[in-house]
């Protein structure tokens, strides 16, 4: 049988190539038709710490990494320690043949240990071509055309000096010879039918996002796991004719996006972590002067440092509370790169229809990691919704009517006409104190209640403009998972495991928690066992759902806070675990 | 060089000009608004600080600004301004505004917002090279706070942090020189400029407003209630700061060192200090104010040999 | 009949006066054993904008100004225009004859034209003498001794130039005269027991707090409504070998308070509104690195600006869950000056005790006003509760059997002893990313399970530590109100007069919001119509707590956010339309 | 004047030093940490704003700081220090640590840390006058982060983010003179150095550790992988850097400039620009060479200039 699901760790130390091979080998995949899915786990951008690179191939789109791998290459001793662990019975293991290794023991694995440095010294004289004599092997061990990888390879290689991309394809070629030699059964992999589709990291989305959106103005301070962002648009903005700047800091970022929405772009800013803590004071602001901004901000794991290159789901309460004041926002939570890209459209529209401040809440696990996807979800129909602004026309008749233009005018919507400094025939005031329509400082409270009545009002037909919970599964089930973000994959495949054994469960994935669906999750959730999964220690998801269902007894909580994302055989066997000991 | 235009002129110019405001008898700055706004030919977009000025020139219904403006928080006003500028940069390169339309931007920062708080994203700007010019009016404290003491507070002078009393003689710290920290950043003209000096503020008003880039103007605002002095006397303070070289009246354009007005006699310093309440304890106190007079005579003496020297 | 309430408005422009003729009446009355209750309301240090003071005097211990004024002397038209309509039927009213009333319709009340400008220019050269002139003409319609007034003034004017003095003693007489040719109808105050009580604000009380804590460093940025704290602590703590110093910016106040902290000493930093969001990433940093840490927070009415010199409670969001990750914090609550004090010193205790940041929520309606309090709750018996901290004997054990300090050592309840740079015997090693027991960058995330549940175990004890919801009334009674800060009084006088007319009312005041005590208040609210009243729009504290019911039915929200506290009249009023409409 | 050690004695007093770290290969790090650590005959407190070095230098279990440390976040470095400080000096007024127990404390951050994000807290620290070493490791990009350009970034260097290519040539913009910002501030002592000059780089630490106030040393630290060099060349890399007057080793101590080293022969800026990758798409482009060689030339001739004059 052709094997239609597949999952390969390359691992190694940052800097020698490992990430590199995975990638070669995932795209690959990709052009054979295989939805690919890809995690990676890097400590730093400095050479020579442990750093690897998991890919999971199957032809029917799949979100989740899995629980095991297939196939592991070590390139460091640490490495097999780390992993070898990991690779399911009958799975594949190539190591070096440098290694020291008695004692390790291996599993019930083909555990191939081969010269890789050594014909990388031999041949090139430089160790670091190891991975593509690597690649080779996994090549012949799976059956892969040797002119697919090296198409792929070259493809990788664009722009190198000639001598490089030979030296290359030789590796490639003794990879596979040296795969002749050792390998004692080979894997048949499938061939799917759309070789053409995307291969996109979230960060990718959201900057493609943003540009079909028609952003032209793009102002952030480099912070992982966001920072692509900034590099792509930096790259690609000026092109359609928009700015890209990096600034001295996160303060200053946010801060630069709200002067250019004001003048009357489309603004976005992207950060992570302590970047949105210091974003907090200029949030409030854009909330109460009522300036339409995009923030995208891509979870790390916390508090403060933490481990900056791996994922969480540790900024709920901060993203959803942070600011003072009462600060009106909204929080859309994408999965995958379709809604990155998607939910990235969606929020220029909501905040210039609504005039607020939109937050796109992402994660290292998807910000980072990329995934084969059938589309980029982008039509010639997707309208760019610019709200109410003031036309040229409409500001001229002030000049006529001799009255002056009110940003702030209290309308039964709340929304009011935005005008922009320069547009003959009105005077355009932003004001981040309370104030009057006109947009002067009311020192004496006398707008203060309508004021703040007009910003509640604006936030009642938001609900009805953003993404609705994912529900999958029977209603009738009498149990429901419910996450967000990254967990999409885990929990699918987890439902249908417990579903094959009968366990009755459905999940339900949140995608706005800002506003929330309420009423909902509370029918959705009535009389059920909830279990809620989320990559946090303080079970932060789990107390901000609580307000739709107080103490009630059933809610049970999953919690992994080790950086990663979760698999889908720890939320089946901890679910089990719950429902034999609790319920 | 644009002529230096009259007071008459000025008057006239800003007749259009809303006049209401409400900041405290006898405060500088109304007559700052009205020159920044007046000596503009081009239609002027501002980006303004928290702080005195902008509390009390956008209350309404009193307001003095007849131009577009938004009112940031306290650290922000050269980070919005920053953005504002290169927005309509885009606009213009994409043709939705016309390519010869010129708007000058104007942030505006207190002391506080521009040598504490607001000197990162100042310095952050200037970097960047935006066609900007940043005003700061420099009271020398943290006045719409309730006088504290900023980095921009001179030397002796009490404040409610920095209070005169059993352990301390007012602030003990120098001010920073704000200037030449901007200069530093040798952008193409940085200036000094006093409220009692209206024809040199003017032109160097009217100098930054042709200029192309970044440009800096630190101008002399006497405070009544912060400084402590009588409502009619704040023109006469902010003159004998200048005479008195405490506040020399100096510029950087292009990298050359122009000082623009030497007093025909430099009076002491002392004549100056003890007009205010916030130095009313150094009378007696013979031994700080020449101290007081050392630190500004050096500097004087050091602006003295740089002027028409370039230094970047 | 004596009379044992009063309460007084002096309303005009900053920096006429009106302020100090409250204070001077204010402190006289309590002097004659009155408990006082100020509120203060004004715009910003800039002269000119309508400012004033309300006082309310009680023999009983009160905490609430109350609803209506029973004296106003305004100053000017517009403080007569709207403050007029605050005065009680048969209470007193005095005006400049200055002023042109035609439009205005006194109540029923005392009405005075009296010519206070005219008798100050005439005397004095100076319209500023109207206020000393007008506290006269008040002191003869109380029969207030003209000796106490006169003690009082030359009390608060000490320090002053003789003739400054002199010429208010004069107008202080001139008062008095003025008032005999006028008044109709005198008052007859009571006169208590006790004139020693003490008269503070919440930011004096905070300030002096600290020092009684034995903090020994404050760092902090001037912000309203907070800055008295820095403004005491600056004149005051070099007294007592401490250091106060003033950052240029939030950011760096709070950094070097964990400097501070770090170096041993206990340390404090003060903020407001903007400047908390600043904070927000140290905040996270002091969880992480495990720092103990005093934060006083004094809210004002937002978002952004806002109206920076009045009151809210908007920031309770905020406060409960800005920074990003799982960031640990107590948040205490005080209503009045003796809870400033006294959480003050509970905070820092619990900082050391726990190595975590403590947040003391207060606003502005506190901060900034001052009471009569009978004591300030300090005695020798209060310890300074250190926690762990290593010996400089424990120090020199690492010396000698070689082993190396741990900062972050694993301990069972989560809490390892804490060393300072410099003790001999122990290199001293904090970090802000996650991290060994040692203090190093945990890199290949080998404790990051440990820490996480270590920083977790640590917060299980702390509810021990805080203090508990303040109950007032019947456990039986049917409804309850619950409210936090500056509501105290209102509620207290509310309830009483509810269950006069026998609505069956309790309230429960919460005095630490993280931990909650959930279980105690779930019991209490158990069955019962709760009322939450609250200073901002977004319903933040009725948000919060619906974790602890969830969706029940009859919770009903009493919120105000026009910058001024609650009224008892108000809640009274409210609560009864709630109840005949919805119950 | 304390005499220069010599690399022997350095070898002998660092031997107690723990040598690990998990810098890249060739990283400038290691030599730098030993010669700050092992110049000073004081306990050392170090406060360690995030970047490259503070990552590297204290992984478990490869520490190189045998002294007590705290790790803040990416801004604060200097903040932080000023608070540890200020502490110490109330701890000795207070007797709790004996009064003559001299410890040095100081502050250390990337080019990011410094210039950028982490401006406002060094300059309000030096405005504050704390008694500390400001030491920055200039590595002319956000390098932990993966070579984002900063403002100490050269002008025509390719970063992620000022990536040449179509659009650009490169970062647009100079770098900051962070040494004349710092030096604006009228600090007792700044200073420029390199690692390729240990010597001078060890005198400067040591006069640095013997001054009261704040000091700031500015040291130039090549980095493998976002320069674009081999691992081998680093020292050789910044050698360049100096002998072509790019970074010329110069200190400023009490207000006296002083050139601490004049090449003797003074090498085209190309020697060194064209031996790295980041700057290799500028072969050929002889125009922006000759701008950069200019500039270069500008400021080498203001600081000959100015060399034994006192500015302040
Ligand atoms: C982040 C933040 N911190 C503090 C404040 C409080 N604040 C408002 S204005 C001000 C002082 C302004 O001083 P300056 O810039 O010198 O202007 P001035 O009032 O003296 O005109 C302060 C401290 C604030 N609004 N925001
Ligand atoms: C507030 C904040 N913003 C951004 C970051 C992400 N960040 C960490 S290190 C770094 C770059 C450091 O650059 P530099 O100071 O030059 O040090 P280098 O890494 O080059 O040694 C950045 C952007 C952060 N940790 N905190
Ligand atoms: S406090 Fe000073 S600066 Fe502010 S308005 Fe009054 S006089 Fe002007
Ligand atoms: S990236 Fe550069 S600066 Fe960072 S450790 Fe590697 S060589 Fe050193
Ligand atoms: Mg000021
Ligand atoms: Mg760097």
């Amino acid at each position: 049988m052709k094997i239609k699901d597949v999952s390969v760790r390359i691992a190694g130390l940052a800097g020698d190539g490992s990430l590199l091979a995975g990638e070669i080998l995932a795209f690959t995949l990709k052009r054979r038709g295989f939805y690919v899915v890809s995690v990676k786990d890097f400590p730093s951008n400095i050479r020579g710490l442990p750093t690897n690179l998991t890919i999971r191939a199957n032809l029917e789109r799949i979100y989740s990494w899995g629980d095991h791998i297939d196939s592991l290459i070590a390139f460091e001793p640490s490495a097999l320690k780390n992993h070898a662990g990991d690779v399911r019975n009958g799975g594949l293991i190539v190591v070096d043949e440098e290694f020291d290794l008695k004692n390790f023991q291996p599993n019930d694995v083909y555990f191939y240990s081969v010269p890789l440095r050594k014909i990388a010294r031999d041949l090139f004289r430089r160790e670091i071509f190891k991975n593509v004599i690597a690649l080779g092997f996994l090549g012949h061990a799976f059956n892969i055309g040797h002119d697919e990888l090296r198409n792929t390879l070259i493809f990788y290689l664009k722009g190198k000096d000639e001598k490089i991309i030979e030296a290359n394809i030789k590796a490639l070629d003794e990879g596979y010879k040296l795969a002749e030699k050792f390998v004692k059964e080979r894997y048949e992999i499938e061939r799917g039918s759309d070789s053409n589709r995307y291969y996109l990291s979230g960060n990718e989305a959201v900057a493609l996002g943003a540009i079909a959106s028609g952003c032209r103005f793009f102002s952030a301070y480099p912070i992982t796991p966001s920072t692509e962002v900034l590099e792509f648009l930096a790259k690609y903005l000026p092109k359609y004719g928009g700015v890209t700047i990096q600034c001295e800091d996160e303060i200053s970022s946010i801060n630069m996006a709200i002067g250019a929405s004001f003048a009357g772009l489309r603004a976005m800013t992207a950060t992570s972590g302590p970047g949105m803590d210091l974003k907090t004071e200029a949030l409030s602001l854009a909330s109460m002067a009522e300036i339409p901004l995009v923030i995208y901000h891509a979870q790390r794991a916390g508090p403060s440092t933490g481990i900056p290159t791996k994922t969480s789901q540790e900024d709920i309460n901060h993203i959803l509370f942070a600011g003072h004041g009462d600060v009106s926002r909204v929080v859309l939570v994408p999965s995958t790169p379709e809604e990155s890209f998607e939910f990235t459209f969606k929020a220029f529209n909501i905040a210039e229809k609504y005039q607020l401040p939109v937050i796109i809440l992402s994660e290292q696990a998807i910000s980072q990691n990329q995934q084969t996807i059938d589309n980029i979800p982008y039509n010639e129909n997707l309208d760019w919704e610019r709200g109410k602004i003031l036309t040229d026309e409409m500001a001229l008749q002030y000049l006529t009517n001799g009255k002056s233009y009110q940003r702030y005018e209290i309308k039964d919507d709340g929304i009011s006409f935005r005008g922009f400094p320069g547009q003959r025939g009105v005077i355009v005031r932003y004001n981040s104190n309370e104030k009057t329509p006109d947009g002067f400082i009311d020192e004496e409270c006398e707008y203060r209640d309508e004021m703040v009545k007009k910003r509640i009002r604006k936030l009642e037909n938001i609900i009805n403009d953003i993404p609705v919970p994912e529900f999958y599964g029977k209603e009738s089930a009498k149990n429901i998972l419910i996450g967000i973000g990254s967990s999409l994959g885990a929990m699918k495949e987890a439902v249908d495991r417990l579903n094959e054994e009968n366990y009755g469960f459905s999940y339900l994935r949140i995608r706005s928690l800002l506003p929330l669906h309420e009423d909902h999750i509370y029918s959705l959730t009535k009389d059920k066992n909830v279990f809620i999964c989320e990559l946090n220690s303080f079970s932060q998801l789990r107390s901000y759902l609580s307000r739709i269902w107080g103490r009630k007894k059933n809610v049970f909580s999953i919690r992994k806070y080790i950086g990663l994302p979760f698999k889908p055989l720890e939320l089946v066997k901890e679910i089990k675990r719950i429902i034999k000991k609790e319920i | 060089m644009k002529r230096i235009i009259s007071l008459k002129e000025l008057a006239e110019r800003t007749a259009g000009l809303a006049s209401g405001h409400r900041a405290c008898a006898g405060c500088s700055f109304p007559s700052i608004i009205r020159m920044v706004l007046g000596s503009s030919d081009y239609p002027v977009v501002v980006s303004n600080a928290t702080g005195c000025l902008e509390v009390v020139s956008t209350i309404y219904p009193y307001s003095s600004w007849p131009c577009s403006w938004i009112h940031v928080a306290f650290e922000n006003a050269a980070a919005v301004i920053s953005g504002v500028e290169s927005a309509y940069k885009a606009l213009k390169r994409r043709g939705e505004i016309p390519q010869d339309k010129k708007i000058v931007f104007i942030a505006i920062g207190g002391d506080g917002g521009t040598y504490d708080i607001g000197l990162q994203a100042l310095s952050g700007a200037l970097e960047r090279g935006h066609d900007f010019l940043y005003l700061l009016y420099d009271n020398q404290a943290y006045m719409n706070t309730g006088i504290q003491r900023s980095s921009a507070t001179p030397f002796g002078a009490s404040t409610t942090t920095s209070p005169a009393g059993k352990y301390l003689f007012g602030k003990v710290q120098d001010r920073k020189e704000i200037i030449e920290i901007v200069a530093a950043h040798r952008i193409p003209y940085v200036a000094q400029a006093s409220i009692s000096h209206w024809g040199d503020l003017i032109k160097k008003l009217r100098k930054a407003y042709e200029i192309e880039g970044p440009k800096f103007l630190s101008v002399i605002a006497p405070c009544v209630i912060g400084w402590g002095y009588k409502e009619s006397e704040t023109v006469e303070i902010a003159r004998l700061a200048v005479e008195t070289c405490f506040w020399p009246l100096y510029e950087i354009e292009k990298g050359v060192y122009r000082v623009n007005y030497k007093p025909k006699e430099k009076l002491p310093v002392k004549a100056w200090l003890l007009k205010q309440e916030r130095f009313s304890h150094l009378n007696g106190r013979e031994d700080l104010i020449e101290e007081i007079q050392k630190r500004v005579d050096e500097k004087w003496e050091k602006l003295l040999r740089l002027d028409g020297l370039k230094v970047f």
